[in-house]
């Protein structure tokens, strides 16, 4: 069962077009909804462990990887339902997932933060911050000894910025020139901490000094995302080195669903949710004269099935038998 | 005696901690204005302020080593390290750091720090956040490991690690947050170091544990007890260095049989240990070899089944014994 | 079949694999201009230049996940760590990347790579320096750990490790480097993992050891001989994940005594383990309880007298074997 | 038996007279002299393990050390002869240390890797890479909360700078505005590559992007590091957080004992050794009269018999007894 990477048909142009921003548009609702009824399986014990959505940052997942071509890589951190939905993961197989289920993406063994999907080389939720940087890292050297031109696209958070290895990997991406676009998404805590009191500086200063290209850009644009991770990548597959870009973003939800969200006002809340990504694109086609409201019912009604659709089929799905219990330990002449 | 959870319990502790020595401060992930990602310092940035409540970047090695150049410097600072998954970002300051500076130099210098992570699978959490590592630490001269297993101990033994001159690594099972018990509200209610507890007497088998898995091995002495009538010793072990082994030793030349219960994988693990002190103390007295309930050598699989089959459970326990009779 | 050091036959292995596989490439904290800290590497730089073989930044973490990375793409980095002591800072990404991402992607992902690093201590390198922790890294499920103890296992087992589609730790103690042996030069020599190798053959006593400590179980032995007409058997472990208990329980059967010699502290070592199984397995056969003759629980200390006494000799064997009869 | 810190007693000024520069002369020397014999006390085997020595480097230790105060603390890493002897470790003890001795600073249980001498505010030699930037921050911290007005100097090599470790204790140093002096000794290689190979950027550059001062200085020159490092003590003492030093110097010597030198030229250290620190200060003092023929004599006679003295008292201790090996594990009340 393999899943085809989202748009991998289109060539990249620099601004997108009509039909690509609908695109983004239905992409950016179907995360959205599908981070909603998550959400409420996560209520009902349906989707249990750590469960980290992605509502509000829907932009970035949508822009950054709209830009990207089959034979990319992706890495990213447990946030990740919304980067594999953009990547072109089967929703489908990406709630079986969440609800432990075989026919999951990591065949439940490894849950929301886990998601892999090696055939449209979405190679991982992480749950370990910032330990997937040097990974992508390693891709991008694969990339250029091997002389494949794949670009890997790394998705982090801001928190990540002040461990040990945000610092390795990106001196060592410099150092040897890899094919690395480091997204990190800037949705201003990390839990329930505020970037600008766990980090010293400004993350693109810092990620600048290291001699790379760095840019900031409004990550609640989804147009804007696309467009600067656009340079990133092409800067990227050019063979000229890591590229860096911070989308300035904002997460709605807690952190995750065992967030009393004590360390930041509603109001905080309510000022980003009127910058809505969703909002502000659905608008802009319509003054546009390029959708109508039911063009725009369309879309939600696509969205509802796709999603509804997804729970149908994580619920139909079995566990993992338990014989299966010792399986992918370790990998073994005639494993199947 | 008033009642709470142990999660409380632990809160009490650095309260009264705090408010007992000035030079004790707190800092971690998220242990401020979150409150703590298991709610045990909640509250205490609203008492104490952020000079001695101090939120951190995710940086655990660095906090870990801030804490010990602090600590050096004469406070006693508590490092709270959200879970063990994170730990092994900070085990090079642990071990070759706070652990081997007394000895390195000469006794000059001696590292007061406590370091407090949950650890224990059971919640889905999936293979980097289901750790049962508490063997781990304890297999490093200079250090110090507390696991405690009820909200008493929990506050008994979080308040001694505060008198101790050295690094204690304090290790909190998940599933025991929310246990409730019966907790003493005297300041100086102090539990030691290297003495085990028995939960239970019983002439028949001992059963080992400490944190997570007392629980079950209570729970199995209890189904052993009124399915098989068989009657099981229970003890926790509470700190795994110091090892109060004697105890168990003694319970062992009673009983004639053991069985360690850890959560942690077996294959090099801890109860490894504990099997091999019983057979080198009490060898003469076993009826039969000492048995290893732990989890599965595999890593935790997110999904429930799977990972309920990966643990022990107190069927495992009961099974166990049974097949020493 | 050549005669030549350890250090030597390492390196015919990485040469041999690199010629072999080109997916072979080496990168590591001076294995190139230094030519190696121990001299394993001197002169690949120049055979097969900088693309193959890179010289890193200390960064252990950083290049333990840069060879996870290449390793997710095809390529089979081998990653020297310089020592075992360095490698504290790069457990994470060893733990939780390397070790469970075959699982955790239900078998999509995995991560050939070969984790190289020196152990052990005896040249007075102090407290931090002389680690020999290749027990902590045979407890995690889905890596292999491999301590060979002569020239040939040394480039069998190295060879070996190339082959294997898993991270591989693969652990040279420094005392070793300078061992002299014969070694095949056949270039498909491999030494499959989970293979002990029964060094001596023996019929009232069995010691297991590895990596370095074999040396002084043979030594420890040929002692027994001699000196008190005991015959020990020796058995060298060679890898301790997989583990081959099956030929330590045979010879336990036939001796009914076994003594563990391991460098690593005693308390909550490797050494349990194996006489853990020992004795779950071959608890019938057993005169004794299984001994471990291990390092002294202390960092280790600077002089060289202190270091000595730390370290487990071959009296110390001898000793613990006479206290058997 | 505590030493006392060097200096103590003199007020710190902006530009060294001339008795404090015959001083740094005579330091220089000293260290430089005893670095020498202690390379033959290692090739005689009197002196084991790995052996890292200071020659080249004299004018980082003490023109740095120069500008502390008592009350002040150093850490700093495996190569700390000099630091240790400029701060004012007795000679002796650091001799009777690298011998392994009972009368060593640690009582032979650290060896040259790990000097300590807590009298001093010496507070270690560190011989993992990086490992004591994050403990010169937490001084720094108890510094500031019990509002004891001293300064923690931290030296390092360049290798330490692709460390994660490096990178969160700077993030730290400034987040909580810690009176920290980062000194880093760039003697151009760690063990045996280049920090060009090792670092994507220049050392200052990124230090600056953590938002602190950070200037690159002539580590060959006692006066400059004493003028840079004296300004950035000051900043520290006024309660302006940390401050970033980088010193350009060399090694004469290989990175340790061990060291075949295979990846750098004899040119290039006849080269640096042109630039000796002592030949610059000496000629200096000759030139402007302050120093002559005879009075560089007195120098190196002194210093000679400081040095073979500390051999003879490092040969006559004796060995920590073997019934002193648990001591020092953990510390218990009731221990001396
Ligand atoms: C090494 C490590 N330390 C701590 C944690 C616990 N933790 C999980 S997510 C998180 C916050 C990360 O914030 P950020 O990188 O900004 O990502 P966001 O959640 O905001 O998307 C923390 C502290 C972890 N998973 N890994
Ligand atoms: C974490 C760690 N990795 C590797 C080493 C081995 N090592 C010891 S010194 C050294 C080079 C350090 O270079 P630098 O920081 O420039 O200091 P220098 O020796 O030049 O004074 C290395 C790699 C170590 N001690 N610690
Ligand atoms: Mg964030
Ligand atoms: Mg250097």
């Amino acid at each position: 069962m393999t899943a085809t990477p989202r748009l991998a048909r289109k060539a990249r142009e620099a601004e997108p077009d009509i039909d690509q921003l609908l695109d983004f548009l239905y992409q950016m609702q179907l995360i959205r909804r599908f981070e909603e009824r998550t959400g409420e399986m996560y209520t009902k014990g349906k989707v249990r462990g750590f469960l980290h959505l992605y509502t509000g940052q829907e932009a970035c997942a949508v822009g950054a990887l709209a830009t990207l071509q089959p034979q990319d890589k992706v890495v990213t951190h447990y946030r990740d339902h919304g980067h594999a939905i953009a990547r072109g993961m089967d929703p489908n197989r990406v709630m079986a997932e969440l609800f432990g289920r075989q026919d999951g993406v990591s065949g439940g063994r490894g849950g929301s933060m886990h998601l892999y999907d090696a055939s449209i080389g979405f190679l991982g939720g992480y749950a370990i911050v910032a330990a997937h940087l040097p990974l992508a890292v390693g891709l991008g050297l694969a990339a250029n000894m091997k002389k494949e031109n794949f670009v890997t696209l790394c998705v982090f958070g801001d928190g990540s910025v002040g461990e040990g290895e945000f610092h390795e990997a990106l001196n060592l991406a410099v150092l040897w020139n890899t094919p690395v676009v480091f997204f990190c998404e800037n949705n201003l805590y990390g839990m329930g901490v505020s970037f600008q009191e766990s980090l010293s500086t400004q993350v693109t200063t810092l990620a600048a000094a290291y001699n790379m290209p760095a840019v900031s850009v409004d990550g609640m644009d989804v147009t804007a995302v696309y467009r600067e991770t656009l340079k990133a990548v092409e800067h990227c597959r050019a063979g000229k080195g890591p590229y860096f870009v911070e989308a300035m973003t904002y997460r709605y939800r807690g952190h995750s669903m065992a967030d009393p969200e004590l360390y930041r006002l509603k109001d905080e809340v309510e000022k980003y949710r009127k910058r809505d990504a969703i909002d502000r694109l659905k608008a802009r086609l319509m003054e546009g004269g390029h959708l109508d409201g039911a063009g725009w019912e369309a879309i939600v009604e696509r969205v509802e099935k796709v999603v509804e659709d997804s729970i149908a089929f994580a619920d139909a799905s079995p566990n993992p038998p338990i014989d299966t219990l010792f399986r992918y330990v370790t990998k073994e002449p005639g494993d199947a | 005696m008033p009642e709470m959870r142990m999660r409380d319990a632990l809160r009490e502790a650095l309260r009264e901690e705090m408010l007992r020595d000035e030079t004790v401060f707190l800092m971690g992930e998220d242990i401020g204005a979150y409150g703590g990602s298991y709610a045990v310092t909640k509250g205490l940035l609203e008492e104490f302020g952020e000079e001695r409540v101090k939120d951190t970047p995710i940086a655990e090695s660095g906090i870990v080593g801030v804490g010990i150049g602090a600590a050096m410097a004469g406070l006693r600072p508590m490092v709270e390290l959200m879970t063990i998954n994170f730990s092994f970002l900070a085990l090079d300051q642990i071990v070759n750091s706070a652990a081997k500076l007394y000895h390195m130099s000469n006794g000059q210098i001696n590292v007061p720090m406590v370091v407090r992570m949950a650890s224990g699978g059971g919640s889905q959490l999936a293979a980097t956040h289901s750790h049962s590592l508490e063997g781990l630490y304890a297999h490093f001269p200079g250090l110090k490991v507390v696991c405690p297993s009820s909200p008493a101990d929990a506050k008994g033994l979080l308040k001694r690690a505060f008198r101790d001159d050295n690094t204690v690594i304090f290790i909190e099972h998940t599933a025991n947050y929310g246990l409730k018990g019966d907790v003493p509200d005297d300041p100086d209610f102090l539990i030691e170091f290297g003495q085990a507890n028995v939960l239970r007497e019983g002439s028949d088998v001992t059963l080992v544990g400490y944190s997570g898995s007392v629980h079950q091995a209570t729970r199995a002495a209890v189904m052993l007890q009124e399915q098989e009538g068989i009657s099981a010793e229970v003890i926790d072990l509470r700190t795994l260095r110091p090892l109060d082994i004697d105890t168990v030793i003694r319970s062992v030349q009673k009983t004639n049989r053991a069985v360690i219960v850890e959560d942690d994988w077996k294959f090099g693990g801890f109860a490894g240990e504990l099997s091999a002190q019983i057979m080198e103390r009490a060898f003469d007295w076993l009826d039969a070899p000492v048995a290893r309930v732990c989890g599965k050598d595999v890593p935790m699989p997110y999904n429930r089944n799977l990972e309920f089959a990966a643990l022990p459970s107190e069927e495992d326990v009961v099974e166990a014994v049974l097949a020493m009779f």
